[in-house]
């Protein structure tokens, strides 16, 4: 095997290791009624850590996107409510408005060489304020497209619920891995992640490139707040905080390198996947007190590092001795 | 029997106190309780309540983050028969949906802490500084709007400054402090409505440090009824605070025993009572009642 | 005097901010005496810029390393709560002190094995600890907020020396002690040449795995003094809210400070003026009386203003301009001169 | 302003300043189609600055550049390869994390439907390789290659893009005699094709083996442009410094015999699996120890495991006094150790940090965090260092990723030498260094050792360890073969113990 593909079958070995661990304790964990429920109550997650897999894969960061989701919610609720137009032109609007706003946020950190944490810290502030100012209500969503969508689903034996807003997701990750590691877009996220000078130096077009990368982040997030609207029906200025965390934990789970230029999309879907089964374990326990719930989720996270860790090291050194 | 209950999170003592309240009920009646914190994301517990479904639970208690958005995981519960009751505050789906709801009225709170003002007040000219809870949520909402009614006739009394503290002790008592500040160091502040007690303690402090009496130069009405404020009412720092019991487990769990026994459908509304009480209403015992419910 | 100038643009920041608060608010430049003690909107920023002001001095050496600390916030929860506890608990005002600051130490040794020696990367090294350590201040105060009356432990964060706040005195002695032993040592230096570039360092002798502790560990430390104002402050710990996103706020400060995020050389008093404008930002807000749900987007937009009116490249492309037009200027001279000669 | 149409590409009156420094003042450069053209200077010249003005990679300040007649005036790399231009930049300038092929082909995958065909770029990449006698996976990362297998893949890479120019900034530093012939063939082959190629290099006699031209830089200006074959060696030297050379490579002076000396160290048995096989070494007081092998043959690897860098799985070293522990590089240290790594950028310089701390550095480290070496004796550190090694720089507060890649290398050596070690391990000390300061290194070597300091040398040029070891280890295929002393150390020995019976194509390409 390409040494490249250690990390990624590190961590689908280690989740498949969990899951097992999981089912032993609670046979119920296989039935397709939790697979369907991972697919379909992380979709949302999985979307936008495609496009934060992409993001970091550059070598950058995007700590706006779950006020962004939150924003896509208010605004996709506020205008079904006050305007007449139908949902597939407000989704339009949408994803023009926030991938636009993603570009900006690439822009600045080009343009003005200011580091992607702080920029994209700013723009977490600012879609959160916009959101505010549309309504600080939580507005539902009441038509009948929306109903359409959310009944949209495939019932599999047992019960389980394909739905298709997990169907989206799984295409959505697809498509990022499609554009990460398919395309010369993608050469050069990677490029960019090796090294800014020496990718320059390649002949990457840098502006260009990371304006590109903001945009697709800022894209995924706007599809991802899509997607959690039809998940809640509604739209609501406090949903997803701090979303952008628990994405950027599900990329390094999936073995992506936080500082650039190494990892997978499909690592991240797994990494996803291991949040959602963490979280399903802790219910299905059901016996943690609140703060016994905040600690074991982390060192749950920190298991499963040491896990991808340790097992790396033995493979790299069997493979070089 | 196997009842999962969905938390929103442990970010108040309020809500640590009905936690623990619900657990001891559930003890006392033999319920096995599945708990699930959500940490104050309705994604979390509208997965929660899936995995409850998926374990095959007989009823779900769900204290909801949020009004909006259950529609889908509702239906879901529904289908595979399961009862939800909602604890605290209120949805805005379909009826059918749910079994009941136990709660107190958001609104009603807030317009018997107003109503509390204007008779206290008498007529006075009051200018009045609101601390209000997390922008976006709806107690902070709800309070608001409530208050607003209950002082809606009197024309003596004025909104003047009016900002989020979080529901946070550290927020109330900074963003106290410059409403003293911008309001003449406080004298020109009658009274401070504050959504919830927390806030309210802050505040006693910042006005406290800034030399005034919180209860006679400020009056100081707000909403919860936890253990601190009472200490506050007993010391005459506090005026008013207006009931929210934790206990809502329990009348949720009595109408679920029914509806199980023969099929009782409960009324689709078990309002609890939103007690106001007063330095008058003997504040040092009502501590001591209270300081050791988990609040 | 290359210090001043290291500064300047963050002071010029701070001039112009509060220029512009004044003019929402006409008072914000009053300061009284009341009963002996310096009362204000100055005073309160001063006061209410504590807690960030010490995240950002310990923020700053992290981020010197090239490391980020996510944990600080949750770090003060937990020092909090522990401070709260002991003081109810009748360790007395010592003991609760020794009992926050050494849980602050251990946070940071925390982090700083699971960075330096395990080697995650310090993002998620210290997201561990920032998800899991709100739980363990819960476990702390059982999730209630732990009110005690003790007056020497509200001295941190009410009382006050010579009329100035005690939190206001306790974070400029901080910012004073560290960047004083910052620079009077060497360690200024290594900390640098480890953030720059570790490997290098290492060869040469550094002690780099000590020192990224180390710096940790310092963080930790400021974090558990924040915690303690915090408590002080409200007479009781909050482990739920306490601290809440201050994290960010803190490596706000940093890089309003003009530090890089990518390691290298740093100065402790930029990061603390950063931390000053931000309060600065956040005080302004409640004193002009907007309604809070635009806090958010002035706050935005007023940083976003801050970083690119201070960003290396503006800077730059002004340099380059100048150089330009002294150049234009020198060649006119030589042409002036060849004609004269 | 002139162009000579006859050119291929005209450089006029290029100008580049960096704070502090003039890099180039108003330099012109021509350069023919079909000739290959020798850019010399000592380091810090402006060589790699005007390359890169040239592609875009810096913008300039003033200056016309034409190609083919017509201005030209590339504003990023890709511009230039765009025009035609292909570069190896000084620094290896390609991304460890992509794939061998990926980074050959980066730019012009090919495609079907919009998405990369893998395939054909496998085909394409090994097409690219062909010609250079590389027989490795196309497939792998980068970082899974040598230094010197990445500088091929540069050339190669830049070969391919280059459909008029070639530039190549020291191409040969890390490539050995083998290596650098294949370079020589292809290059000789693309000037008969009619590319005009610019050749940087401190080797001089690449530089007269292959060029038709020389233009000399000197402090950033152009000192001259002559044809190579009217230039001889002193001349040429003369041209780069402005000034002769006194005895350039320095004698044989190694007067007494090794055998005499003081034993200063031992190492018994010292090795590490998969490394470096358990080795015995004796180290003289005021020795010179050489280290001879090819490319990969396990040098570096022995600097790393006597510094303590890597932990050593069997054996141990002493000296007079007992055991020595050599467990990490402060360990090292303490003993009495230095070491000046060979990869500058990632293992040897501080790039953020002026001059003057960076030659402070290990001294500081040293004394500890809590005794400041006082801000005037860094000074004079600085200083004493800047004059003895002829560091270029605008002072002792510049950064030292702003100076030119030889002055940095002088950096980190003036950072050892500070240190005053007894047992010093060099390296490749002189890669990418100047013939001046080359000569200039090899009498400090001199120096020091007539003090007392040993050194361990490692060095891919033959002639620099016999110009000054007493003594020569050859390693082969990690395993320290031989050892060679005093008279026996000739090339021809020397490459005789480097190819392992058997193995007798180094010794054919040398
Ligand atoms: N980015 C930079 N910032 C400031 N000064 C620089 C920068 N790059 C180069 N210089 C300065 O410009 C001068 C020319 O450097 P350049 O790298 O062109 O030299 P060179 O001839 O290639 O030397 P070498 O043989 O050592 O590679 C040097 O004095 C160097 O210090
Ligand atoms: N041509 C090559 N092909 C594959 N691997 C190589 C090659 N050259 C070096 N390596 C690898 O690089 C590692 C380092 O070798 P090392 O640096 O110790 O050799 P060296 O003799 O110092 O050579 P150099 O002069 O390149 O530094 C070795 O583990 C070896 O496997
Ligand atoms: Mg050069
Ligand atoms: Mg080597």
């Amino acid at each position: 095997m390409n040494p490249r593909l250690y990390p990624l079958a590190a961590t689908i070995a280690i989740f498949l290791l969990a899951w097992v661990i999981c089912v032993m304790q609670f046979p119920y964990m296989l039935s397709t009624r939790v697979v369907g429920n991972l697919l379909t109550d992380n979709a949302y997650l999985g979307i936008v850590a495609v496009g934060m897999t992409v993001v970091i894969l550059s070598g950058g960061i995007d700590l706006s996107v779950g006020s962004v989701i939150a924003f896509s919610g208010v605004f996709i609720a506020v205008m079904l409510r006050d305007s007449g137009l139908h949902p597939l032109v407000v989704f339009a609007l949408l994803l023009v408005v926030t991938s636009a706003f993603g570009a900006a946020m690439g822009w600045l950190i080009h343009a003005l060489a200011m580091p992607p944490f702080i920029v994209t810290l700013a723009g977490m502030f600012l879609a959160r304020g916009a959101a505010y100012m549309l309504t600080i209500d939580s507005v539902p969503i009441d038509h009948a497209f929306y109903d359409l969508l959310d009944d949209a689903y495939y019932l599999m034996p047992g019960k389980g619920r394909l739905t298709l807003i997990g169907v989206v997701m799984l295409l959505t990750v697809l498509v990022g891995m499609i554009v990460a590691h398919r395309t010369r877009f993608g050469a050069s996220v990677f490029a960019l992640g090796g090294g800014e000078a020496t990718a320059r130096l390649m002949g990457v077009k840098v502006g260009r490139t990371t304006v590109a990368i903001y945009a697709f982040s800022g894209l995924m997030a706007g599809l991802s707040g899509i997607v959690f609207s039809i998940y809640t029906s509604s739209g609501y200025p406090l949903a997803t905080v701090g979303t952008e965390l628990t994405a950027i934990a599900a990329v390094v789970i999936g073995g992506t390198l936080l500082t650039g230029g190494a990892g997978f999309v499909f690592g991240t879907l797994i990494g996803v996947l291991t949040m959602g089964l963490i979280q399903t374990y802790i219910v299905f326990d059901g016996t943690l007190s609140s703060w016994w719930t905040k600690i074991i989720i982390g060192l749950l996270l920190l298991a499963f590092i040491l896990l991808q860790k340790g097992l790396l090291r033995v493979t790299t050194a069997r493979a070089g001795a | 029997q196997t009842v999962g209950f969905s938390q929103i999170g442990s970010e108040s003592g309020w809500r640590a106190a009905e936690t623990t309240l619900t657990k001891q009920q559930a003890e006392e009646r033999g319920i096995d309780l599945k708990f699930s914190d959500a940490q104050q994301k309705q994604e979390n517990q509208i997965a929660a309540i899936r995995s409850f479904i998926a374990q095959g639970v007989d009823a779900i208690l769900l204290a909801p983050v949020v009004a909006t958005g259950w529609d889908s995981v509702l239906e879901e519960a529904k289908e595979a028969e399961i009862p939800v009751v909602l604890l605290d505050r209120q949805v805005d789906s379909d009826k059918s949906l749910y079994l009941t709801a136990v709660g107190s009225d958001l609104v009603h709170e807030g317009e018997v802490a107003g109503q509390w003002l204007v008779d206290a007040v008498d007529g006075a000219e009051c200018r009045v500084v609101e601390l209000q809870g997390t922008t976006g949520s709806s107690p902070a909402i709800d309070r608001k709007t409530g208050f607003e009614k209950g002082i809606a006739g009197a024309d003596n009394i004025e909104i003047v400054r009016s900002q989020t503290g979080d529901f946070t002790r550290a927020q109330g008592k900074e963003v106290m402090e410059s409403f003293l500040q911008a309001e003449g160091g406080g004298a020109d502040i009658c009274a401070l409505y504050a959504h919830n007690d927390d806030m309210a303690v802050g505040a006693i402090q910042a006005i406290k440090e800034a030399g005034l009496k919180p209860g006679e130069d400020i009056l100081i009405v707000s909403i919860d009824a936890v253990p601190d404020i009472f200490q506050a009412m007993a010391a005459g720092e506090a005026n008013a605070t207006v009931e929210l019991t934790p206990n809502m487990a329990g009348p949720a769990f009595d109408a679920l025993k029914a509806y199980m026994a023969d099929g009782t459908e409960p009324a689709k509304f078990i309002q609890t009572e939103s007690k106001l009480y007063t330095q008058d209403d003997d504040p040092a015992g009502e501590y001591e009642r209270r300081k050791d419910l988990g609040y | 005097m290359t210090a001043l100038r290291r500064v300047t643009p963050q002071l010029l920041t701070l001039a112009a901010l509060v220029a512009l608060v004044t003019l929402f608010f006409p008072d914000f430049l009053r300061i009284e005496v009341v009963n002996g003690r310096l009362v204000g909107p100055i005073m309160d920023i001063l006061k209410r810029g504590a807690p960030v002001g010490l995240l950002a001095v310990g923020m700053t050496l992290v981020i010197a390393t090239r490391g980020i600390d996510l944990s600080v916030g949750t770090t003060m929860a937990i020092t909090g709560a522990v401070a709260a506890w002991s003081i109810t608990q009748g360790y007395g005002l010592g003991g609760a002190l020794a009992l926050a600051l050494l849980a602050g130490v251990l946070a940071g040794l925390w982090n700083g094995t699971l960075v330096a020696i395990i080697g995650i990367q310090p993002i998620v090294a210290t997201l561990i600890l920032m998800t899991s350590g709100r739980g363990i201040a819960q476990l702390v105060t059982e999730g209630r907020i732990l009110t005690f009356s003790h007056d020497g432990m509200a001295f941190f964060g009410s009382g006050d020396l010579l009329g100035i706040p005690a939190p206001a005195l306790l974070w400029g002695l901080t910012a004073v002690a560290v960047a004083l032993l910052m620079r009077r040592s060497a360690l200024g230096m290594l900390i640098e040449a480890v953030g720059v570039n570790r490997a290098a360092s290492a060869l040469a002798g550094v002690n780099a795995t000590v020192l990224l502790i180390a710096v940790y560990v310092a963080s930790g430390l400021c974090a558990a003094l924040a915690g303690i104002v915090a408590t002080a402050d409200i007479r009781g710990a909050d482990a739920n809210n306490a601290g809440l996103w201050l994290e960010l706020d803190a490596i706000l400060a940093v890089v309003i400070g003009g530090n890089s995020l990518l390691g290298g050389r740093f100065s402790i008093a930029a990061s603390v003026l950063g931390a000053l404008i931000i309060q600065t930002v956040d005080t302004g807000i409640l004193l002009a009386g907007f309604p809070s749900e635009y806090n958010l987007v002035i706050k935005a937009g007023l940083v976003l203003v801050i970083l690119v009116l201070q960003s290396p490249n503006l800077a730059h492309h002004w340099y380059a301009l100048r150089r330009a037009a002294q150049a234009r200027r020198e060649r006119a001279m030589d042409t002036a001169k060849e004609t004269g000669q | 302003m002139t162009f000579r149409c006859d050119m291929l590409l005209t450089i006029r009156s290029l100008t580049k300043t960096f704070p502090g420094t003039k890099a180039l003042d108003r330099v012109d450069f021509d350069l023919a189609a079909g000739e290959v053209h020798a850019l010399l200077g000592e380091n810090g010249a402006g060589k790699s600055t005007l390359i890169k003005c040239l592609t875009g990679a810096y913008e300039r300040d003033e200056g016309v550049i034409a190609l083919d007649g017509a201005t030209v005036s590339p504003r990023s790399t890709s511009e230039a390869q765009e025009l035609g231009i292909g570069t190896v930049y000084q620094e290896v300038n390609l991304l460890p994390n992509l794939t061998v092929a990926q980074n050959l082909t980066f730019g012009q995958e090919p495609t079907r439907f919009g998405m990369v065909d893998r395939r054909a770029q496998r085909r394409q990449a090994e097409a690219m390789l062909e010609g250079y006698g590389l027989d490795i996976d196309v497939g792998r990362d980068l970082s899974a290659y040598s230094v010197a297998i990445r500088q091929i893949i540069a050339i190669a890479r830049a070969v391919a893009l280059s459909g008029k120019v070639l530039i190549l900034d020291e191409p040969t530093a890390s490539l050995d005699a083998r290596e650098v012939e294949t370079l020589f063939d292809v290059v000789r082959g693309l000037r008969d094709r009619g590319l005009g190629i610019v050749f940087v290099s401190h080797f001089l006699d690449q530089v007269f083996e292959l060029t038709d031209r020389v233009t000399v830089l000197r402090n950033g200006q152009k000192v001259t442009t002559e044809r190579t074959a009217d230039l001889d060696r002193v001349q040429l030297i003369e041209h780069m410094l402005g000034r002769a050379l006194e005895n350039e490579v320095v004698g044989h002076a190694k007067t007494h015999v090794a055998q005499d000396r003081p034993e200063l160290l031992a190492f018994e048995n010292f090795g590490r699996r998969g490394h470096v096989e358990p080795f015995d070494l004796t180290v003289g007081e005021g020795e010179v120890l050489g280290l001879a092998g090819l490319l990969g043959s396990g040098r570096t690897e022995s600097a790393e495991l006597m510094f303590g860098l890597a932990a050593a799985h069997s054996g141990g070293a002493r000296d007079q006094s007992g055991a020595l522990d050599l467990s990490s590089p402060r360990a090292a240290i303490a003993a009495g150790f230095g070491f000046a790594p060979e990869e500058r950028k990632e293992d040897g310089i501080v790039a953020d940090l002026s001059v003057r701390e960076n030659i402070a550095l290990a001294l500081q480290a040293r004394r500890g965090w809590a005794r400041p070496v006082p801000r005037a004796e860094q000074l004079r550190l600085a200083d004493e260092y800047i004059e003895k090694l002829d560091i270029r720089t605008s002072g002792p507060e510049q950064p030292i990723g702003d100076l030119s890649g030889g002055n940095q290398q002088k950096v980190v050596l003036a950072r050892w030498l500070a240190m005053n070690p007894r047992f010093l391990i060099l390296d490749e000390p002189t890669r990418g260094i100047d013939v001046g300061a080359h000569a200039e290194i090899l009498r400090l070597i001199q120096q020091v050792t007539a003090q007392g300091m040993s050194i361990l040398v490692i060095s891919s040029e033959l002639d620099e360890l016999i110009a000054v070891a007493d003594r020569v280890i050859v390693v082969r295929d990690r395993r320290h073969v031989a050892e060679l002393t005093g008279s026996e150390i000739t090339t021809d020995t020397i490459v005789r113990a480097i190819a392992a019976p058997g193995r007798d194509q180094a010794e054919a390409s040398v």
